[in-house]
């Protein structure tokens, strides 16, 4: 594990130059690290009925809810995070559209008192009031993600494969500007 | 920035999650080959365009990512009311 | 010397000495100095000069209100800030700060000559001159009004330092931490709710720090809000604006009040809040007043004076002389006289003064005169005197004094609230407008409410004078030199709402932005125009309060993280191979793969003939991909594309056109039907997202009765193009599951199987008119895939190959590309793509528009194929193309080239281009006539190379 | 009307200017007009003077709800350039450069027209062979547009980073030199001027409320806030408020009214020698002669009314000027400010003849009126003393939204690929 305190350094490179960093990374209060691998789904029916009775489960009924690794993301959409090498029946010929989408994006976590400011740094939600194991589709600044509030504190971030980049370099020079708060 | 009203989502939410729509109940027809020249162009480009009460539609593409209608006031850019897609003319 | 350090008093740290530099000279004050108040301790009262006059200037104000005391500030390499005010400047050691706007110095500025012609120069003059002749203005006017034009000098480098921005949500949000705000603050912290108090100082208190009765309750009141849990104080921190549903932005300073070797972390963040209920509570700006020589340097507000003299411990002067037509001067007066600031005299245009004030101002051996006005200040880099009168035009008489207070009475700061579309209404008791009615949830409370005792006062324009207004030098703006006879020259002149008034002289536009002269110069325009204020109209307040970085306002969004660049997994293995990029939508694409000392017309043969010859690979991965999958999926691209899409069986693939609903093509791209009811589509890559929204927009809005369902894809898919005819032998060891022989897996087809020992969905496609293979693989497997292919390529001589590549490769064969060919103006028939329009279809998205007019008249642009006489000139993409190469200019142009290069495969140069009724022209010579001559070429179908199309079935 | 000139102003200093006379008289309407332009912008108020001075028509009334060259025409960055692609484009703003050079001796009035250049930013190879197709049409169309090379482009901007290491590397550049700004309320009001003293009645703070037809339905005048006003010829130059004026001769029309924020930093001394504009940073700017830089942002994406935009299209705008002129970020921004614009589908104006006899319309500059204010006014005059088009904008019709004829410069520009 690589300890940067709050001297992880402001970005200053170009775009092109960034890397994903790969372990994790501790700041003042905050830890940004990798979410372990997992199968992605993206489950689509009108009947949620009809859903329940390919996958035999019972989905979350609500959006912003979460059961079993599944999130209600909109009223006919949800987004599975399932343990790696999960796969999940296809519902041939019926109302639904299970795609595999495993590949599609990275996850992040976020852990500690200080994940909901690095969060907010570029989440314009008040995910103070996003209650433990709600989960939402939103953006950060201008990237789209999926905030999955695990615990008080720790919070996993769905983003994009191609946007992961942008985003670790956000969280770190947020997790940089946190740790250097207004010295008086 | 604004904060809108999500139905499906039933709360407020930040505008950047949205997609504005242009304006609201233009429906295609059903058999385009049956409108004229001129009512093809009104279908395609009239819009009310009003000073006041405006019926739009956006798209909640960064949350649920359903289209929904609105009414909105283009002049204070208050929003007097959201409803689902379907649902009359408020 | 004019003034100096009191004896004690104030708030300042007098143990703790700092020194810093003011135009290159050593300085002192103590901590928490403003470096106005650490230089007016040391005596200096001159520090800047007037935008347009160059006269001399200084103080005015104690805060954001300051117009004159404008400086420059320089903290190192790219770290220079200029035009900020002397009053919010705290000091720190090191600090280098720096007069402007004056050459060779302050004191001597050359171009004080033109306050020596300012009669020639009164509001709008330069629209009455510099017009001839007609040349000069160019070459001799414009060049020299820019060259005097501006304040201090703009940074000239990089700044190094960074940003930081978040957003925050609270209850309740209290803008002003004087004691309403603090006040205000306590209530809301009782209810329990998150608070956010900001405030624009060093620290919190506003009014408060200039009046130490009030430290006690102060330092409690800060004790208490800091031990509560749900409340944020952010000093050092402006409420930039109001924005829709108490959306207030805010911006932090975090750093410019340390020493460079102190500061560290962002030097600013802005702060983004949404509140429930906001609560102004940001006070009110004392008026300066309107008279001959307001500007000498000394004179300045009284507000001020009693905020140098206690919160700083610093008089402003020997000898004071308080002009005021309000009880605050009094009591300013009375405060600073207390604290041991010698004040001669109060002077006051009202005749019946509250006796207690009176009473107090006399037992303090003030003399008072009441009934009179300040004629005129004498001394010119400094006060040395004024001259007063009854009622401001009886005989003159004088008084000694180097310093001149001015209360002129408050203006509410009501900002924020007009911001947010709050109404304002007129009161005449104030001379100003007060908050009325808001929409949103926001009120204000304290000075800004007018719930804040001042006293009582007169509200005037210009105090009364003998002179006329046309002649008198009595200034309303000071930082724009607008004097009050240039607000009756716009009114003469027949301006006479207040923008217009506003416009024509720059009263108001500053930088301080009018706080202290929009209500005096909508006073005298009252006067002069003999109209109610009300008729005059009041100039919008409009965001930022005070000025505020560009830093601030981009956050994070500094160099590498301005945008994202995305990246495919394959990338980075291009990167090493030495790959040139070029920039497609928000992705990076190796555009071609030099060796050494090749240039991109050497590579991009090589890397042709490579895939003609042999093999190449190629990074697909940014294609935009959709899963359309549900029982009506078929139905639903059927609708959307041109072409039919019900009939496809599933394993096959189909080149899918996509119009807008106005007939022009958006988008291209071959799909493929996996099973009845999936498909796997691709779209272009900068398309990608439009796309998907379009197909939203239809299914949820027009046809929500389908059932069926998109996902985006393009990030869960790597792919891997295998062009050439050697692909088959490069895949067909690492395949698994998949037949890849010619009769098992034709053209347009598609395989589900492995590769590697990873799912992949394997395309027989072609964009180069070979045998080509695009292998889909999981996005984290592309890499390893793609490795391994190239391993294996290695024995069939694979080329890697990139954008350019392909360009050409499509372009031989003529095939178009969306965007590059077409331009948004293009049918699917003026594009060469008749065939894949459903003449059978009864709709189709677009459909109804290509019966337009215009769509089906002739003569429109149509694509075709263009040779060059001389085989070796290579025509530059979008050259015009005319009929008749010696017409005069302007010539009438039948079309442009779209896509244009050498192909080593023909050894020469081939073309594509739009011309008009191009497909009747087959054989004709067109011309192209660039600055170094025309270039000749015949008009031929674009189609370069294997026709007939044999070389697809190998 | 006394002559502005430099020995006039002399003169005067030693009057302290008490001799000036007004701008323009405050006229009240009169009964009838010749003809009536609704909308005193500086498009409606050139098209007034271009009626009295080329075209004889003294008899001419404009209408206004506020106060002069208040709307667009003092909210925008001042930009004026015509090398745009299509021949109808290129000749329609070209034939306002050639009215802006000269404007200033032919109003009396320095309207203080810079043609310090416009530099538009290459940033990708779409934009090269976009920008180039441009070159060489404007080069056959007699429009001067030429290429730069990044080195050149910051040869003539020197803030300009071409670091190819920038998100968004700049390639090269398309320069106009005979581009540039002027001031903006100097053209409303030295139009209004030159327009008063033709006999051109400017009426402030009336606002229309109606548009009379006749029996045959051909225009009769303008029901306004102080009465009817009688004329056989009706202008309207109404900008965002188009729609609505239109709605009252019954009319619906195919436009759409955004807001358009813009904004300018504190005056430093001069750094900035050019306007520069980046569509795919989406960033423009230019420094004033004041010494501020002006900058424009893009539209928000509803349609508002409310001349106030969102606060994250200023923090994007001054994102991206930051990433082209990194050395601007302690630079502060002053005062922003939003406008309303009218936009079409094809993002060209509507500018002739509409279905109401005596009814003629100049709308749909979406965000690039500014630089068309001369050429628009007169061509809207021209067709209103004609009661036919003229060549220049007779593409600009509403026909053009029936039949699929679009003028469609940005679809031109075309998307990536």
């Amino acid at each position: 594990m690589v300890e940067i305190g709050v001297k992880i350094a402001p970005v200053a490179v170009s775009a092109a130059d960034l890397k994903l960093g790969s372990g994790p990374v501790e700041g003042t209060g905050v830890r940004l690290s990798h979410a372990e691998t997992k199968a992605r789904y993206s489950l689509r029916a009108r009947d949620a009925a009809v859903l329940d009775g390919v996958l035999g489960r019972k989905l979350p009924a609500k959006i912003g809810d979460t059961a079993d690794g599944i999130a209600c993301l909109g009223p006919d959409e949800w987004y599975a995070l399932l343990p790696e090498g999960t796969t999940l029946p296809k519902g041939e010929g019926l109302p639904v559209s299970v795609v595999d989408v495993s590949s599609r994006a990275l996850g992040f976590v976020l852990e500690g008192p200080g994940a909901l400011a690095v969060l907010s740094s570029g989440c314009p939600l008040d995910l103070a009031k996003l209650a433990v194991g709600r989960a939402t589709r939103t953006v950060f600044e201008t990237v789209e993600i999926v905030v999955w509030r695990e615990a008080e504190d720790r919070w996993h971030v769905e983003v994009w494969r191609s946007f992961a980049i942008w985003l670790w370099h956000a969280f770190l020079a947020a997790m940089h500007s946190s740790g250097g708060h207004a010295a008086k | 920035m604004l904060l809108i009203h999500c139905p499906y989502c039933e709360e407020a939410r930040p505008e950047v999650e949205f997609v504005y729509g242009g304006e609201a109940h233009i429906a295609r027809p059903l058999d385009p080959s049956t409108y004229s020249d001129a009512e093809w162009e009104e279908f395609l480009y009239i819009r009310s365009n009003p000073r006041g009460r405006h019926h739009e539609r956006w798209r909640h593409t960064h949350g649920c990512g359903r289209f929904f209608n609105a009414v909105r006031d283009t002049v204070t850019d208050v929003f007097e009311t959201t409803y689902k897609a379907g649902e009359p003319r408020k | 010397m004019s003034g100096f350090r009191l004896a004690d008093g104030g708030r300042v740290d007098r143990r703790t000495k700092r020194s810093f530099t003011f135009d290159g000279k050593a300085q002192w004050g103590y901590a928490g100095d403003s470096l106005a108040s650490a230089l007016l301790a040391q005596g200096q009262m001159l520090f800047g000069r007037s935008f347009k006059y160059h006269r001399p200037r200084g103080i005015l104000g104690a805060g954001v209100e300051e117009p004159n005391a404008l400086v420059t500030v320089d903290r190192g390499p790219g770290r220079v800030t200029p035009n900020l005010r002397a009053p919010s400047v705290p000091i720190y050691d090191g600090l280098h700060a720096t007069s402007q706007n004056r050459f060779p110095s302050l004191k001597t500025d050359l171009l004080a000559v033109n306050n020596v012609f300012s009669a020639f120069f009164p509001a709008g003059f330069y629209n009455k001159t510099f017009m001839w002749p007609r040349g000069a203005w160019e070459k001799v006017y414009e060049p020299i009004i820019r060259r005097l034009a501006g304040l201090g000098d703009s940074p000239k480098t990089r700044d190094p330092d960074h940003y930081d921005a978040t957003y925050a949500h609270c209850e309740t949000l209290i803008v002003g931490a004087g004691p309403a705000g603090v006040a205000a603050a306590l209530d809301a912290a009782a209810g329990g709710g998150r608070v956010i108090l900001i405030d624009e100082q060093e620290e919190i208190g506003g009014g408060a720090l200039s009046d130490p009765a009030q430290w006690g309750w102060l330092a409690e009141a800060s004790a208490k809000l800091a031990a509560a849990g749900n409340v944020t104080v952010l000093s050092r921190t402006t409420a930039i604006g109001h924005y829709h549903q108490n959306f207030v932005v805010a911006a932090e300073r975090l750093t410019d009040h340390l020493s460079l070797a102190e500061a560290e972390g962002p030097r600013e963040k802005l702060w983004r809040i949404r509140a429930g209920e906001v609560v102004l509570a940001m006070g009110a700006i004392e008026r300066p007043l309107v008279f001959e020589g307001n500007d000498v340097p000394g004179v300045m507000l009284a507000s001020a004076a009693r905020t140098f003299a206690l919160r700083y411990g610093v008089a402003v002067g020997r000898k004071l002389v308080v002009m005021a037509v309000h009880d605050s001067g009094w009591r300013d007066a009375l405060a600073l006289q207390e604290a041991g600031v010698n004040i001669a005299a109060i002077v006051d245009l009202r005749r019946d003064i509250d006796p207690a004030l009176a009473e107090a101002a006399r037992a303090a051996r003030i003399g008072c005169y009441t009934g009179y006005a300040v004629t005129k200040v004498t001394g010119r880099q400094a006060v040395t005197g004024v001259k007063i009168a009854l009622d401001g035009v009886a005989k003159e008489q004088s008084l000694e004094c180097d310093a001149v207070l001015m209360a002129g009475g408050w203006t509410p700061t009501v900002h924020l609230w007009s911001h947010a579309k709050g109404t304002l209404r007129w009161d005449e008791a104030w001379g100003a407008y007060l908050p009325d009615k808001s929409h949103e949830n926001l009120r204000c409370v304290g000075a800004c409410a007018v719930a804040w005792d001042f006293g009582s006062g007169l509200a005037i324009g210009a105090l009364p004078a003998a002179k006329p207004l046309h002649e008198s030098k009595a200034f309303v703006d000071f930082q724009n030199d607008v004097k009050a006879r240039d607000i009756g020259l716009a009114v003469q002149e027949g301006f006479r709402s207040i923008e217009h008034i506003k416009r024509y002289t720059t009263n108001g536009m500053a930088t301080d932005q009018g706080k202290t002269s929009n209500l005096n110069g909508l006073q005298i325009a009252s006067d002069v125009l003999a109209k109610p204020v009300t008729e005059i109209g009041l100039t919008t307040f409009r965001p930022p309060y005070t000025p505020q970085s560009f830093g601030a306002m981009l956050g994070h969004h500094k160099e590498a993280l301005f945008q994202p660049l995305r990246k495919t997994g394959i990338d980075d293995w291009a990167e090493r191979k030495g790959a040139v990029y070029e920039n497609v939508a928000q992705w990076r694409r190796a555009r071609y793969f030099p060796l050494i000392g090749e240039d991109m017309d050497a590579a991009v043969a090589r890397e042709c003939l490579g895939v003609r010859s042999a093999v190449g690979i190629f990074d697909a991965s940014t294609l935009g991909k959709i899963e359309v999958v549900g029982p009506d999926a078929a139905e639903f691209l059927n609708r959307m594309y041109t072409n039919p899409w019900k009939s496809l069986e599933p394993g096959r693939c189909r080149y899918g056109l996509l119009l807008g609903e106005h007939g022009f093509i958006i988008d291209d791209g071959v799909s493929a039907r996996l099973a009845p009811d999936r498909f796997h589509l691709t779209t272009t890559t900068g398309g990608a997202a439009r796309v998907l929204g379009m197909m939203e927009d239809y299914l949820q809005t027009e046809w929500s009765d389908l059932d069926v369902w998109l996902t985006s894809t393009t990030e869960q898919w790597a792919v891997i193009a295998l062009q050439g005819p050697k692909a088959r032998e490069v895949i067909a060891p690492l395949m698994e599951g998949i037949d890849l022989s010619a009769e098992a897996f034709p053209h347009m087809a598609v395989r589900e199987g492995h590769i590697c020992g990873v799912e992949t969905r394997l395309f027989r496609v072609s964009f180069t008119g070979e045998l080509g293979f695009e292998v889909n693989v999981p996005a984290q497997h592309g890499r390893m895939v793609w490795e391994a292919i190239w391993a294996e390529g290695q024995k069939h001589g694979v080329v890697p190959y990139g954008t350019e590549t392909m360009h050409v490769l499509r372009a031989e064969k003529g095939f178009i590309i969306v965007g590059q060919d077409t331009d948004g103006t293009v049918t699917p028939d003026d594009a060469g793509l008749g065939w894949a329009v459903g003449k059978k279809k009864p709709d189709f998205v677009g459909k109804r528009s290509l019966a337009r007019p215009d769509i089906v008249a002739t003569g429109r642009k149509q694509l075709v194929g263009l040779l060059t006489d001389d085989p070796q000139a290579v025509l530059e993409e979008g050259a015009q193309i005319v009929a008749d190469p010696n017409q005069p200019v302007p010539m009438t142009m039948i079309g442009h080239v779209t896509s244009s290069y050498h192909s080593a495969t023909l050894g020469r140069s081939i073309a594509m281009a739009l011309v008009a009724g191009g497909r009747d022209r087959m054989g004709e010579t067109l011309h192209v006539p660039m600055p170094g001559g025309v270039i000749s070429a015949k008009v031929v179908a674009p189609m370069f190379y294997d026709a007939e199309g044999s070389r697809l079935n190998g | 009307m006394k002559r502005f000139s430099g020995f006039n102003l002399i003169g005067e200093a030693f009057r302290s200017h008490q001799g000036w006379p007004e701008h323009w008289p405050d006229k009240a309407p009169k009964a009838s007009y010749d003809a009536i332009i609704v909308g005193a912008g500086g498009h409606g108020l050139g098209a007034a003077y271009y009626l009295a001075k080329k075209y004889g028509i003294t008899n001419v009334a404009v209408i206004e709800k506020g106060w002069l060259g208040g709307g667009n025409t003092g909210r925008n960055t001042t930009i004026i350039r015509s090398n745009y692609l299509y021949d109808e484009s290129a000749h329609l703003y070209d034939h306002a450069v050639k009215l802006w050079d000269g404007l200033s001796q032919e109003l009396n009035y320095n309207i203080m027209y810079s043609k310090r250049g416009v530099l538009m930013l290459a940033h990708n190879v779409h934009d090269v062979q976009s920008f180039k197709r441009h070159i060489h049409a404007n080069r056959l169309n007699g429009v001067d547009n030429e290429w730069l090379t990044a080195e050149e482009c910051q040869a003539y901007c020197p803030p300009l980073d071409i670091s190819p290491n920038a998100r968004h590397p700049v390639l090269g550049g398309a320069l106009q030199r005979r581009g540039g700004t002027a001031r903006h309320d100097s053209v409303a009001w030295g139009y209004a001027r030159a327009a008063a003293a033709l006999g051109v009645d400017i009426i402030q703070n009336c606002a229309v409320t109606g548009i009379r037809r006749g029996a045959d339905g051909a225009i009769e005048g303008v029901e306004t806030e102080r009465g009817f006003i009688a004329s056989k010829r009706v202008g309207v130059s109404a900008a965002g408020s188009t729609s609505l004026v239109m709605k009252m001769a019954g009319l619906d029309f195919p436009l759409e009214s955004y807001p358009l924020q813009a904004l300018v930093s504190e005056p430093v001394k001069p750094i900035f020698p050019c306007v520069v504009m980046s569509n795919t940073v989406h960033a423009y700017m230019s420094q004033s002669d004041k010494g501020e830089l002006v900058i424009g942002a893009g539209t928000d994406q509803y349609t508002s009314y409310s001349q106030r935009g969102a606060f994250h299209i200023v923090e994007h705008t001054l994102a991206a000027i930051c990433e082209i002129f990194p050395i601007f970020t302690r630079m502060r921004m002053l005062r922003t400010w939003g406008g309303i614009v009218d936009v079409t589908p094809d993002r060209s104006p509507v500018l002739g003849k509409t279905p109401v006899k005596g009814l003629y319309v100049n709308c749909g500059w979406g965000t690039g009126g500014f630089k068309a204010t001369p050429g628009a006014g007169d061509l809207l005059a021209y067709t209103m003393a004609h009661d036919e088009p003229h060549k220049i904008n007779a593409p600009y019709n509403l026909d053009r939204f029936r039949n699929g004829r679009l003028i469609d410069e940005a679809a031109a520009a075309a998307v990536a690929h």
